[in-house]
């Protein structure tokens, strides 16, 4: 496959996705200390290259699911910020009504189905939302054949699962694997490799062997990558939705990469020592955010001032999201116990 | 109008599948063994053909997986339906069954639904033997946002299996094997059947049995007996275990002087009586006037060996004594059983029924 | 020869961990984290390097799997012990667990047998939310084979634990998160505790106070300041929930004249009180002069929203009130009420409680 | 991988073993019209090679798993086939007391574990078998090393779990694949590839790849071949143990084959059409014993009226085994409650 860079314009697309990420995650770090926000909350800093890589492909038909660390699949989805926040906090506001915190995230509008915090658990949903996707479209072509006589159909939506290394071991994973590649469905599996499940180094929890050649033995075309180079990233995704969208069955990327922050808790940790020495400083000098930052300048598609005012702009847009979801009314109770059944 | 037609239960499931099939396009029909010679049991003969292999299919062997699978499809806004032959294997998806399909609408602020049914079959006879069957309807009905139902009568199949289709919330809906044959009036021009209350099959003055599922049936034939010896005993199915129906078997006992026997197709301690029992006393104390019986089965896995499994089966003769215990008329106790008692092997609902089980 | 010595109910998990990996050679202590720098909330602290990472050790995430292997272990001969950090995650290893762990014993005979211990932890608080605070002990527990135990109190963790894993059989052990921190009494020099029965936490004449594990120590709390207005209550903690003391409640109710509140850490759908309350007038009829009450959660997932979790959960206000109205001395519900309010946010057990949860 | 031909002897062996399962197979069919067999009996006509051809090569020590379609597996292993026909017919006598049937069967003596019928139930039990043996073995060498100094730790005992096509769409198998393969397990995977499950063809349930490749993703060392051909799963499962056996890990044997009758009772189902015409009478000239018994023939390490009196002995065997089995006393309702707790 022949890679070529992302068009400036979407170097620059990446770059400002990545640091809206970052500076969300940091300001929820920031203030997680005032106890407000009391939800377990998983952040992405590190990994941001990913979600914003692939979702770049992706258009408000098309589907995301993602799992407990998804503040970063949300918002490169196009989710809504300041309602992520009124979630974090617990309002009536929240993306989820305040029911489901950090860990369930929903934004319909903008194609961001859910994310769960049961590892796995989301995996088969969106295969069968991919199914779904898929008979829908066999259905509109039969019927627009039989009016337009054999018109192209169009190129299916596609779904796309976000989930990491440790998931990659529950077995509704491999029950997943088969069923999209039987189907054939238009279905992306993400796998954000970060080498660790909580704190457990992936030596301790898989065999030395590479995760997308078992995918690929599956039968799904298959990728692997720097997760942390936003252009690979973006570049392994086209081809990939490309691929889903024009029936060429379920694709799946090996993303690598490494998460900052404690596992859960918007703290470091590195002092716990369940990294290897330098582990984390070697990766922190290989930031998705300062890789293309470079890249971005050394090919002078942007410069220091523009970064410096995109920054600030994303501070002041974030600043505004806490004002806002902080202005948040509390679910009341009567409302507890409504939608239990629909 | 009245449109009644008489079938088999398991009939009544094959139309009422039929009639959703053609009413809801959206709807599919997906388990092992569904497009199979077999047809699970006959209940999804000709729909694959009549329906197409897109909505009617086969799956792998991954319950979990294809629990989650049809969920999703029901966020996308299918309706499945996904079949196991036997409730035993819905244990290996009660990860999504629990943690996804039952608190979906609920953790997401009822912005999405799960329209999904799942139908399972409870196994008996024929040395299907501790891991083919199990009664879990108990476990399933524990859980707050699922809804769990086992009609007994063919007529109830019907409009449940509809209702439950028609339903935007995931419904267990559990047959017990021994029904599949038994025939019942079908009227389908009902209205849309509700997802609750008890039904009432006989009506009696004298004592309450309350029954689940096939244990209807027993409880029936143990009616049927004891009125010809002039006890006149009201029976009523429990055919939702989730929400039950506690109002109806309070009315009842306040009309039989609060005499009641529970019958259920489970374990003692898995016996959704205990919750019917405790609710009754909880919130209609004073309308149990005797202490009440549970007939259920015992506290171990189903043998395989005939000879035993025959005997973990309780059924028309225990309900029968422990209503005659009940009503102080233990000198009948004899001639009742001796009335009930047949010469069929008790792994076996009837001669005719020699498997597929 | 007594040897109490005071500790923390998580400090209890781990010293019975550590005397029986000592005690016991083929024990094994299985789990995701069980090594790691936090281990378990502490109670796996320092194990690896006592005994050793091929006895002590991390696990793949895959719980229906690690549960078969650890089974498939059991049965060559060794006690593994493997631990889940939310029981939430057990939901996935249910089709092991009930297919295989409980039955294996009976359906083979008696030839072979699965000495396991599955750990799990009941989690509250912090915005845990929908699936990761579930209370699913009744689930477990009507299921036969498996015996289910949540100990409250530090020195039943202790010997619970020892018990259950020199017992031969599958047992579940669940903990609720905010026991952990509660200082108890330990004797470690008490013969082999026996994995059933209730215990008595406190004694009294006016009302019984049945409750599970974590509910217990709020019965404690409400009939503390009960005690003060001078109404006497008797605080059973019903510490195994299979098989379950009915016996214990039924003789505490002979006392204390039939009257009962049930306070369970569960939604009343899956509240092992029906169970308690149903066998209670089974077998023990007379001894429920009044209508009892059961104190639960309501039947919805858990909110994450810590502004409305608060209120999912019911304390020894709810128990204090329930007792206030049964014996008829509601006007001194205010008070009571007012004593035991505390200005804790609900979904801390303490201040200095902050998580990880 | 040289094939070399099973010794003379070897292959005596195992058209024995093969023809003993079928003749005792047959004898099952022919009396479970008479309904005192009352419980679901899953045949293996058809496919006697595989077992016969596996555990040729283990020692009693060594210990078997296996599922719904275990009596090939538990004859070949060893297991005792009078308490096997006992237990059929639900007598006390019978391997697992009557409690079993036909899908629990056990014979300790024999290594045989136990066989049960939820799909993908012993995979991870044999697994966690396998694993105490390893966790035994490196006790008792680090026991000797202090005793002996060092002596070489003897051969692992190994376990073999038999399963089919269809179970390996279960998640369970991907779950134990994974650690199996982390602990280097003395494990041997078997899938009986019938390409049915239940009625169900292949197609129906996973694409158009090789199983084995995908247990070769996951690292193990696989072998796959003719399930038909006594002779070749021999020589494969040789292989197969001695690596599991060596400490090389666990080892993944992919097998085709094909069952003759019905998936469950004694009867041929051939007309109900599920498979594609011929298909049937296309392996049945592959029959497993034919073409042993041909070799056998063409070989000339037998001939016929050896192997005339080779099956008169069976019979003889079976029919004995039967009377004694019939002779079987009921397990009393008492002891029916037996046994919940250990
Ligand atoms: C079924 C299940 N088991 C265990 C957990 C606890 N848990 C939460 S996140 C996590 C780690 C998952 O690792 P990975 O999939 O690699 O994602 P990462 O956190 O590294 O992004 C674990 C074990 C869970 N939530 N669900
Ligand atoms: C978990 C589970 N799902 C479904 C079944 C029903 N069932 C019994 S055997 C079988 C077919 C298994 O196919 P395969 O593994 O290929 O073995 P084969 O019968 O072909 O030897 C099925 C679906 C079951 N017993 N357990
Ligand atoms: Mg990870
Ligand atoms: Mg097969």
């Amino acid at each position: 496959m022949t890679v070529m860079s992302p068009a400036p314009a979407d170097l620059k697309h990446l770059y400002y996705q990545m640091l809206r990420i970052r500076r969300a995650e940091e300001a929820i770090a920031r203030r997680y200390a005032e106890q407000q926000m009391r939800c377990p909350t998983h952040l992405c800093i590190g990994e941001e290259a990913i979600a914003v890589g692939v979702c770049a492909h992706l258009t408000a038909q098309d589907k995301v699911f993602s799992n407990h660390r998804g503040h970063g699949h949300y918002l490169a989805k196009g989710g809504d910020l300041p309602r992520l926040l009124a979630e974090l906090y617990g309002y009536a506001e929240g993306c989820c009504g305040g029911r489901g915190g950090s860990m369930h995230l929903t934004d319909l509008e903008a194609g961001f189905v859910a994310s769960t915090p049961i590892v796995g658990g989301t995996v088969p949903l969106a295969a069968g939302y991919a199914w779904a996707e898929q008979m829908k479209k066999s259905d509109a072509a039969q019927g627009s054949a039989s009016v337009a006589g054999g018109r192209m159909p169009e190129a299916t939506n596609v779904v796309v699962i976000f989930f990491g290394d440790g998931c990659f071991e529950e077995g509704v994973m491999h029950e997943t694997l088969n069923f999209a590649v039987l189907k054939q469905l238009p279905l992306l599996f993400i796998c954000e490799n970060n080498q660790y499940s909580v704190m457990t180094p992936l030596a301790e929890r898989q065999p030395k062997r590479d995760i997308y050649k078992i995918a690929a033995a599956h039968g799904l075309n298959t990728f692997s990558g720097d997760g942390n180079r936003a252009d690979e990233v973006f570049q392994l995704a086209q081809s990939a939705v490309t691929n889903a969208r024009n029936g060429l069955g379920p694709q799946f990327l090996e993303l690598h990469t490494h998460r900052w922050p404690e596992h859960c808790g918007p703290n470091e940790d590195d002092d716990l020592g369940y990294r290897s020495a330098g582990e984390l400083a070697e990766w922190k000098l290989r930031c998705p955010l300062l890789q293309t930052r470079q890249m971005l300048l050394g090919l002078q598609l942007s410069n220091d001032a523009e970064l410096v005012q995109m920054d600030a702009q994303l501070t002041e847009e974030i600043e505004q999201a806490f004002a806002w979801a902080l202005q948040g009314s509390r679910p009341t109770i009567d409302s507890m116990r409504q939608h239990l059944y629909a | 109008m009245r449109d009644v037609v008489m079938m088999s239960y398991g009939e009544a499931i094959r139309a009422a599948l039929d009639d959703a099939l053609a009413k809801f396009p959206e709807m599919l029909l997906i388990g092992e063994g569904v497009p199979d010679p077999k047809t699970i049991f006959g209940t999804t003969q000709g729909l694959r053909e009549k329906y197409g292999a897109e909505r009617v299919l086969d799956m792998p062997l991954a319950e979990n997986g294809m629990t989650g699978i049809c969920i999703g499809a029901a966020l996308a806004g299918m309706r499945p339906v996904l079949v196991h032959q036997r409730i035993d294997f819905a244990l290996l998806s009660v990860d999504q069954l629990v943690n996804n399909a039952a608190k979906w609408h609920y953790m997401f602020d009822g912005q999405q639904q799960v329209p999904l049914v799942i139908r399972v079959i409870i196994g008996r006879g024929w040395g299907q033997g501790p891991q083919h069957s199990q009664s879990l309807q108990a476990m399933f009905a524990q859980v707050p946002g699922l809804k769990v139902v086992m009609p007994t009568t063919a007529g109830d199949a019907y409009h449940f299996m509809l209702a439950a289709i028609a339903d935007n919330n995931p419904v267990l809906f559990i047959e017990h094997r021994w029904l599949h044959h038994i025939q019942g009036e079908v009227d389908k021009h009902c209205p849309m059947a509700e997802l609750s209350g008890a039904a009432l099959l006989r009506q009696g003055t004298e004592i309450t049995l309350a029954a689940f599922s096939h244990m209807s049936i027993e409880a029936l034939k143990a009616a049927t007996v004891l009125a010809s010896y002039g006890i006149d005993a009201e029976v009523l199915d429990m055919r939702c275990v989730s929400p039950l129906d506690v109002e109806s078997v309070a009315a009842s006992l306040a009309k039989t002087g609060g005499k009641l026997v529970i019958a259920d197709c489970a374990p003692e301690l898995a016996s959704t009586g205990h919750q019917l029992l405790s609710k009754l006393v909880l919130t209609h104390g004073h309308h149990l006037q005797q202490v009440p019986r549970l007939i259920a089965y015992p506290n171990h896995p189903v043998p395989t060996s005939h000879f035993v499994a025959n005997h973990y089966y309780p059924g028309a003769e225990q309900i029968a004594s422990a209503v005659l215990d009940m009503l102080d008329r233990s000198e009948l106790t004899e001639s009742v059983i001796g009335a009930l008692q047949s010469d069929l092997p008790k792994d076996q609902p009837d001669r005719s029924f020699v498997g597929p089980f």
